[in-house]
């Protein structure tokens, strides 16, 4: 991650700002930043998303191929996660630097989608055993300002939500398969994201903690934990990172608080999804422009 | 061709562009905080964005260290989803690497490096979306983006492609032009003093119409000088008016 | 032998009172001391009758040069800058893996630091006893040889032979009685002691 | 996933029978007649030997056996960081995590894959916690575990073994780390599930069906890690990790045991020679 | 929780009536061709001996010297200048200072007050303990002593105004928004200090009651800070933001006024886009009246 370097009186003073419930941008610790979201922004991609939260900046691209499904789910489709750093974000992404991060972000990513109540991959099965969609959730990182697991997960969720799947017809003529792809764009198929898990990380700084974390307050913090939550306040994929480590009463309150913030967190993503759909072609695209 | 009319008997290219018009081309300064200098050009469905970081202290190992003058290092990578056919990986391959070298001869070209000995400036663009003339796009941005920087060169560095279809050349060629086969021709221009910077060829082309084509892009990168030289002045008009108060 | 009081990490020793002080291998926490280590318990009485509290290994002990640390070293590049070198041994304790040291040319000797050459203080092969003054950087550890007791004590002469000291400066060959240059330590009988074990 | 240039490996479309097999698909249920398959009860964990010192070359070593399952460990150093970007002022614990090829029902590469590096990464989270890193500035300790035979909840085998591998090591520690799975599934939990109890996103399709795993501090009563798969609900993810904190200290006298013996046993084979 | 949809800016509709500033040029633009003049930052000559920009920004004259100035760039350092730096590096003799500057700036044992005061003579054992005095990522204030051959900054610190900071919070702006003052520390009325550094750092904290003991600050009060102080500092890091965001230029009274024009938020909410705007739009209305 971008290397923040704090002296011990800052991160003291943030420390001691978490305890009395006023960071130091004046946030309690139960406060997002205010996120921006824009969906179909990519015409090269079967969905799309960009989410801004404060400085970290993440564009989702999501990519529908056809492939076989794997011999162990032949009834099931594919979600593969890619991350990339890129070095516009920090110069210490360049070449290889951001693999490390982009690894765990992808990891996490593929933990918390990784049950198939939350994510139907039964619907991208076009033949069993011989042909599915492959999604190729594709994650770019292009500004760090921090929280950077759950902007990304709210970038995927939306990229998923605008995808849209060209209809496949299949027809069997002497054995032999054909699939019929539809180039109508407006004869697809919806993914649906109605259960797939927002991630939610709470970071324990001192003795408190806080979601959202900003670049100083990450570096104040040993210990968080990341924890995809579902709309029907289901917890998928918990984890602890960092080299801290918690009591369990405290590990009990920091899950609680992921969960209430999660809940929240899918549903505010939800309505502006639906708010963005219903501006519809009214709403011109905005992209990098603004 | 395979049943494609590129050049329609009308003179209307296959995106209904005349043989010398430019694809719509907007672009901004300034889209992120945390880089010095950063810009982003969108060029019809060609979509880049780039990053200045510096001048500052050399990283890494200092053996790349020039004492009289800056190092200029730049880095050329494309979104895993910016092709139609998705890429697997985003920079590393040879494509990309080649295109990491040119960056730095054409900037190296431009920047005033002289002025900071010892230093190192950053230069990484990032191609979202790939619709053909990515390496002119790429530059357009790198422009805008060491302007944004405010790190001194000597003048703008332009870049245009150009093919030649039937028996014209035509201008800033997209993606299906690209791969139609017919030669392209890539030039980065100074615009001012009308020195080129770079210039590469691909495919096969008579040498009798080689100058016209040449002529084409230069023309093309003049234009290209044209569209970022407003929003430059655009953005310093209205940023700077806001200083003032 | 009674049978030693055998320690694990996280196992509470004692309560940390006055009369106690916690030692090597222990921590203190919640007003207790614990143990770091795997192994066994000793009790000391130091000067102020206090009740030292340690944890000790049985074999080697894991031991990394600390600052103001005596490790022995073997030379093994010199230039007119400085010289580079294996921390072997801390201390009395061998390491299982040397680390990188580094000698400059100003943490030599202690006096007339700009008369210091290189080539006259150390050559590659010497064993020198140095003391670490910074953990340094990626590279290595600093150390210095700027005290009587520091310098080379083990030489071999260009003839092959083991050198002997003749001054601070000098040392001779017994095979060939010529004289070698060397930042010579005056070797302190404790080592000689630990050297013949 | 990178494949091994190195090796001769098998026909690319090539895949293990076993997939195919018609019982898999169909899950059993794991409890019956209040029993486990193995006969346990739903809170009861399979016997342990554990055991420290084994692997004469390593600085410190440890080998772990829950049933089946068996893993075992090895530590080297404080050594010095040779690679320069690696480096820092703090000392620093690597770990490896590696299924020997033939330790589960799949064969498994010889390089690493991505859920091998997962797993790596959790140990050392889970590790960090316990090392007094302040005691060697520059230096690594490196940390490597390899499985040997996978029955279920290898990760926090892994855990243990690590823990008790790196105090036989003489690294100062502040605490030994204790691992314990659970599988919860939507009405109970099952402490340290077997390799065919045990949570898998393929055939558990309904919702509330998961796994956790956590590593315990036992005497600073601290959680050092966890890590959960699949879609449980808030509840029962909380029962389950109180359930392996209660699990990872009943199990914390037999790490004791084992690191203790394996420091005794070295006074005794100091005394013969 | 505030999930918005992105919308296009509405300063954009209003863009295009932004007029053209005078004296504008970019890069390459000729300035003049007149070789009596001197060539400045941001210009250089071309091969026919014209002068030419090389940065995009408004032409300065100062009798025969001519600059162009960018609307960004990295530091540009000047003696006398206050800066904010974090300390990057501990080396022999000297300390490696980040101060945003093109090359990292050193600040010399020799130029700073030892606990002990200034006569103290410097001695090997301050080398060894020049971590004990500050070490990697600390912050300090400090002013610009001399500039190096390479451009590189050597810093100072031999006033008790300067040294190392304490609790507060660090916002990093571009150096161009700093506004060029007599005095780049002050004490606002609302209880708390905040430092404008030349170099576009800036530091805010609650403003010490007690006198500053004459340590040279390398002994921290380390107690919480107080509710209040703390909800002072949030707010002032906001708007600092704010300004910065907008490209407003940062001086003691645009800070105030912002601070003030901002108490009818609250202060989590000021650096959201309508609320922030409407916060700047009352504070340049009351610079315009004020004209200050």
């Amino acid at each position: 991650m971008a290397e923040v370097d704090l002296s011990d009186a800052e991160k003291i003073f943030i420390k001691h700002g978490v305890q009395d419930n006023c960071r130091e941008d004046g946030r309690g610790c139960e406060d997002y930043r205010h996120i921006e979201l824009e969906t179909g922004l990519l015409s090269n991609t079967t969905g799309s998303a960009r989410v801004r939260l404060a400085n970290t900046d993440i564009l989702a691209g999501v990519k529908a191929e056809l492939g076989t499904p794997s011999p162990d789910k032949p009834n099931k489709g594919r979600l593969e996660f890619f991350v990339d750093c890129s070095a516009n974000a920090t110069p210490v992404f360049e070449g290889r630097g951001g693999e490390e991060l982009a690894a765990e972000i992808g990891n996490i990513l593929t933990r918390t989608y990784d049950c198939p109540s939350c994510f139907d991959l039964e619907a991208l099965c076009i033949i069993p055993e011989e042909q599915c969609w492959i999604l190729y959730v594709d994650v770019l990182l292009l500004e760090c300002g921090g929280n950077l697991f759950d902007v990304a997960s709210i970038a995927v969720k939306a990229a998923l939500y605008n995808t849209k799947i060209p209809k496949v017809t299949v027809s069997r003529d002497e054995g032999l398969v054909e699939l019929e792809i539809s180039d109508d764009p407006y004869d697809v198929q919806r993914v649906e994201v109605q259960s797939a898990p927002c991630i939610v990380t709470v970071c324990k700084i001192g003795h408190s903690h806080v979601v959202d974390a900003s670049l100083k307050e990450e570096a104040c913090c040993l210990a968080r934990l990341t924890m995809g939550v579902t709309e029907r306040r289901t917890v998928t994929g918990v984890r602890k990172e960092g080299s801290g480590s918690l009591d369990p009463a405290s590990l009990e309150d920091m899950m609680q608080t992921g969960k209430r913030v999660g809940e929240l967190l899918n549903k505010s993503l939800m309505d502006s999804l639906l708010e963005e759909e219903r501006q519809g072609s009214k709403k011109k695209p905005v992209g990098f422009l603004k | 061709m395979a049943g494609l009319e590129l050049l329609s008997d009308q003179g209307f290219r296959i995106d209904g562009r005349r043989s010398h018009e430019l694809r719509k081309i907007q672009c901004k300064l300034g889209v992120f905080s945390q880089a010095d200098g950063s810009a982003y050009v969108e060029q019809g469905n060609t979509k880049v964005l780039a990053a200045v970081y510096g001048p500052h202290e050399i990283r890494g190992s200092r053996s790349k260290l020039l004492q009289d003058k800056v190092l200029v290092n730049c880095q050329y990578s494309m979104a895993t989803f910016s092709t139609s056919e998705r890429k697997r990986r985003p920079r590393g391959d040879r494509k990309s690497q080649e295109m990491t070298m040119h960056l730095q001869q054409t900037f190296n070209a431009a920047i005033l490096t002289s002025l900071h000995p010892r230093s190192q400036i950053d230069i990484f663009v990032e191609v979202l979306q790939s619709d053909g003339g990515n390496y002119c796009a790429s530059v357009n941005a790198a422009t805008l983006a060491v302007i944004d920087a405010g790190i001194p060169m000597k003048d703008y560095v332009c870049a245009c492609s150009a093919s030649y279809l039937g028996d014209s050349p035509i201008v800033d060629i997209n993606y299906l032009e690209e791969s139609s086969g017919s030669p392209e021709i890539t030039v980065a221009v100074l615009p001012k003093s009308e020195q080129i910077v770079f210039l590469e060829m691909n495919g096969r082309l008579h040498e009798d119409n080689l100058s016209k084509v040449v002529d084409m892009a230069v023309k093309g990168c003049k234009d290209v000088y044209g569209v970022l030289d407003r929003t430059v002045r655009e953005h310093v008009s209205q940023v700077g008016s806001s200083l003032e108060t | 032998m009674a049978a030693p009081t055998i320690c694990v990490p996280g196992q509470r020793i004692c309560r940390l009172e006055e009369t106690c002080k916690q030692g090597n291998g222990t921590y203190p926490r919640n007003g207790y001391i614990y143990s770091s280590l795997a192994g066994y318990l000793h009790t000391f009485e130091d000067e102020d009758g206090k009740s030292l509290i340690e944890v000790k290994t049985q074999e080697e002990q894991n031991v990394v040069p600390s600052v103001d640390a005596i490790v022995t070293t073997r030379i093994t590049n010199v230039n007119p800058r400085f010289c580079k070198c294996l921390i072997l041994s801390v201390g009395k304790i061998p390491l299982r893996e040397p680390f990188r040291g580094q000698i400059r040319k100003e943490d030599v000797r202690a006096t007339e630091k700009d008369k210091v050459e290189m080539y006259k203080c150390f050559r590659p092969g010497d064993i020198v006893v140095a003391k670490v003054l910074s953990l340094g950087d990626a590279h290595s550890y600093i150390l210095s040889t700027a005290e009587n007791e520091l310098g080379v004590v083990i030489a071999t002469s260009e003839a092959g032979a083991t050198l002997e000291p003749i001054s601070w400066c000098k040392m001779k060959c017994p095979k060939t009685m010529a004289e070698e240059f060397r930042k010579v330590a005056k070797v302190q009988p404790k080592y000689v002691q630990y050297a013949g074990t | 996933m990178p494949t091994d240039s190195r090796r001769i490996n098998g026909p690319e479309d090539s895949f293990d029978p076993s997939v195919l097999l018609v019982d898999k698909k169909t899950r059993e249920k794991i409890l019956r007649d209040g029993k486990r398959k193995d006969g346990r009860k739903p809170e009861q964990v399979r016997p342990i030997f554990l055991k420290a010192g084994i692997i004469s070359q390593a600085r410190g070593s440890a080998y772990i056996e829950q049933n089946e399952t068996k893993v075992m460990c090895a530590v080297y150093g404080p050594r010095e960081v040779t690679k320069k970007e690696e480096f820092s002022m703090k000392g620093q614990l690597t770990c490896e995590f590696k299924f020997a090829t033939f330790s589960c029902r799949v064969r498994r590469q010889y390089q690493q894959d991505n859920e091998e590096r997962d797993y790596s990464c959790q140990l050392q989270d889970a590790l960090e916690p316990a090392v007094r890193m302040d005691k060697f500035p520059k230096a690594q300790v490196n940390v490597y575990v390899t499985v040997l035979q996978n029955d279920g909840s290898p990760l926090a085998a892994s855990l243990t073994c690590a823990s008790v591998a790196l105090a036989n090591a003489g690294i100062e520690m502040y605490d030994l780390v204790v691992g314990c799975s659970a599988r919860i599934t939507p009405s109970e939990v099952f402490i340290d599930p077997t390799e065919s109890e045990d949570y898998k996103a393929e055939n558990d399709n309904e919702a509330g069906n998961g796994s956790v795993t956590l590593g315990l501090m036992p005497s600073l009563n601290q959680v050092s890690a966890i890590t959960s798969k699949g879609e449980v609900e808030f509840e029962l993810l909380n029962k389950g990790t109180k359930q392996c904190v209660d699990v990872c200290q009943k199990l914390y006298p037999v790490l004791q045991q084992a690191v203790a013996k394996a420091v005794e046993d070295r006074l005794s084979s100091d005394h013969v020679t | 929780m505030d999930i918005r949809v992105s919308a296009a800016a509405k300063d954009r509709d209003t863009r295009s009536h932004v007029e053209e500033i005078e004296n504008l040029v970019t890069p390459g633009d000729i300035i003049t061709s007149d070789s009596g003049f001197m060539r400045g930052h941001g210009t250089y000559n071309s091969e026919d001996d014209r002068l030419l920009a090389s940065v995009a920004g408004v032409v300065e004259r100062v009798n025969k010297l001519i600059c162009v100035k960018p609307l960004k760039t990295r530091y540009n350092g000047e003696i006398g200048d206050v800066v904010i730096g974090r300390i990057i590096e501990v080396q022999q003799r000297r300390w490696k200072v980040e101060t945003h500057a093109k090359l990292d700036s050193s600040l010399l044992l020799s130029s700073v007050n030892l606990p002990g005061g200034e006569l103290r003579r410097r001695s090997e054992e301050d080398e060894k303990m020049m971590r004990e005095y500050l070490k990697e990522g600390d912050l300090i204030s400090a002013e610009v002593q001399s500039v190096f051959a390479d451009g590189s900054l050597s810093l100072h610190t031999r006033s008790l105004k300067y040294g190392k900071l304490g609790q507060g919070t660090l916002v990093q702006v571009s150096p161009s928004l700093i506004k060029r003052r007599k005095t780049h520390f002050h004490h606002l009325p609302c209880g708390a200090t905040i430092i404008l550094g030349n170099n576009g750092y800036v530091w805010i904290c609650p403003t010490e009651t007690e006198e500053m003991d004459q340590t040279g600050g390398y002994e921290l009060n380390l107690k919480p800070v107080q509710r209040s102080d703390r909800e002072v500092v949030a707010r002032l890091r906001n708007c600092v933001q704010l300004l910065a965001a907008q490209k407003m230029q940062l001086y003691d009274t645009s800070v105030l006024y912002t601070y003030e024009a901002s108490l009818n938020f609250k202060i989590k909410d000021i650096l959201k886009p309508e609320i922030g705007l409407e916060i700047l739009e009352q504070t340049q209305h009351r610079l315009e009246i004020e004209g200050t």
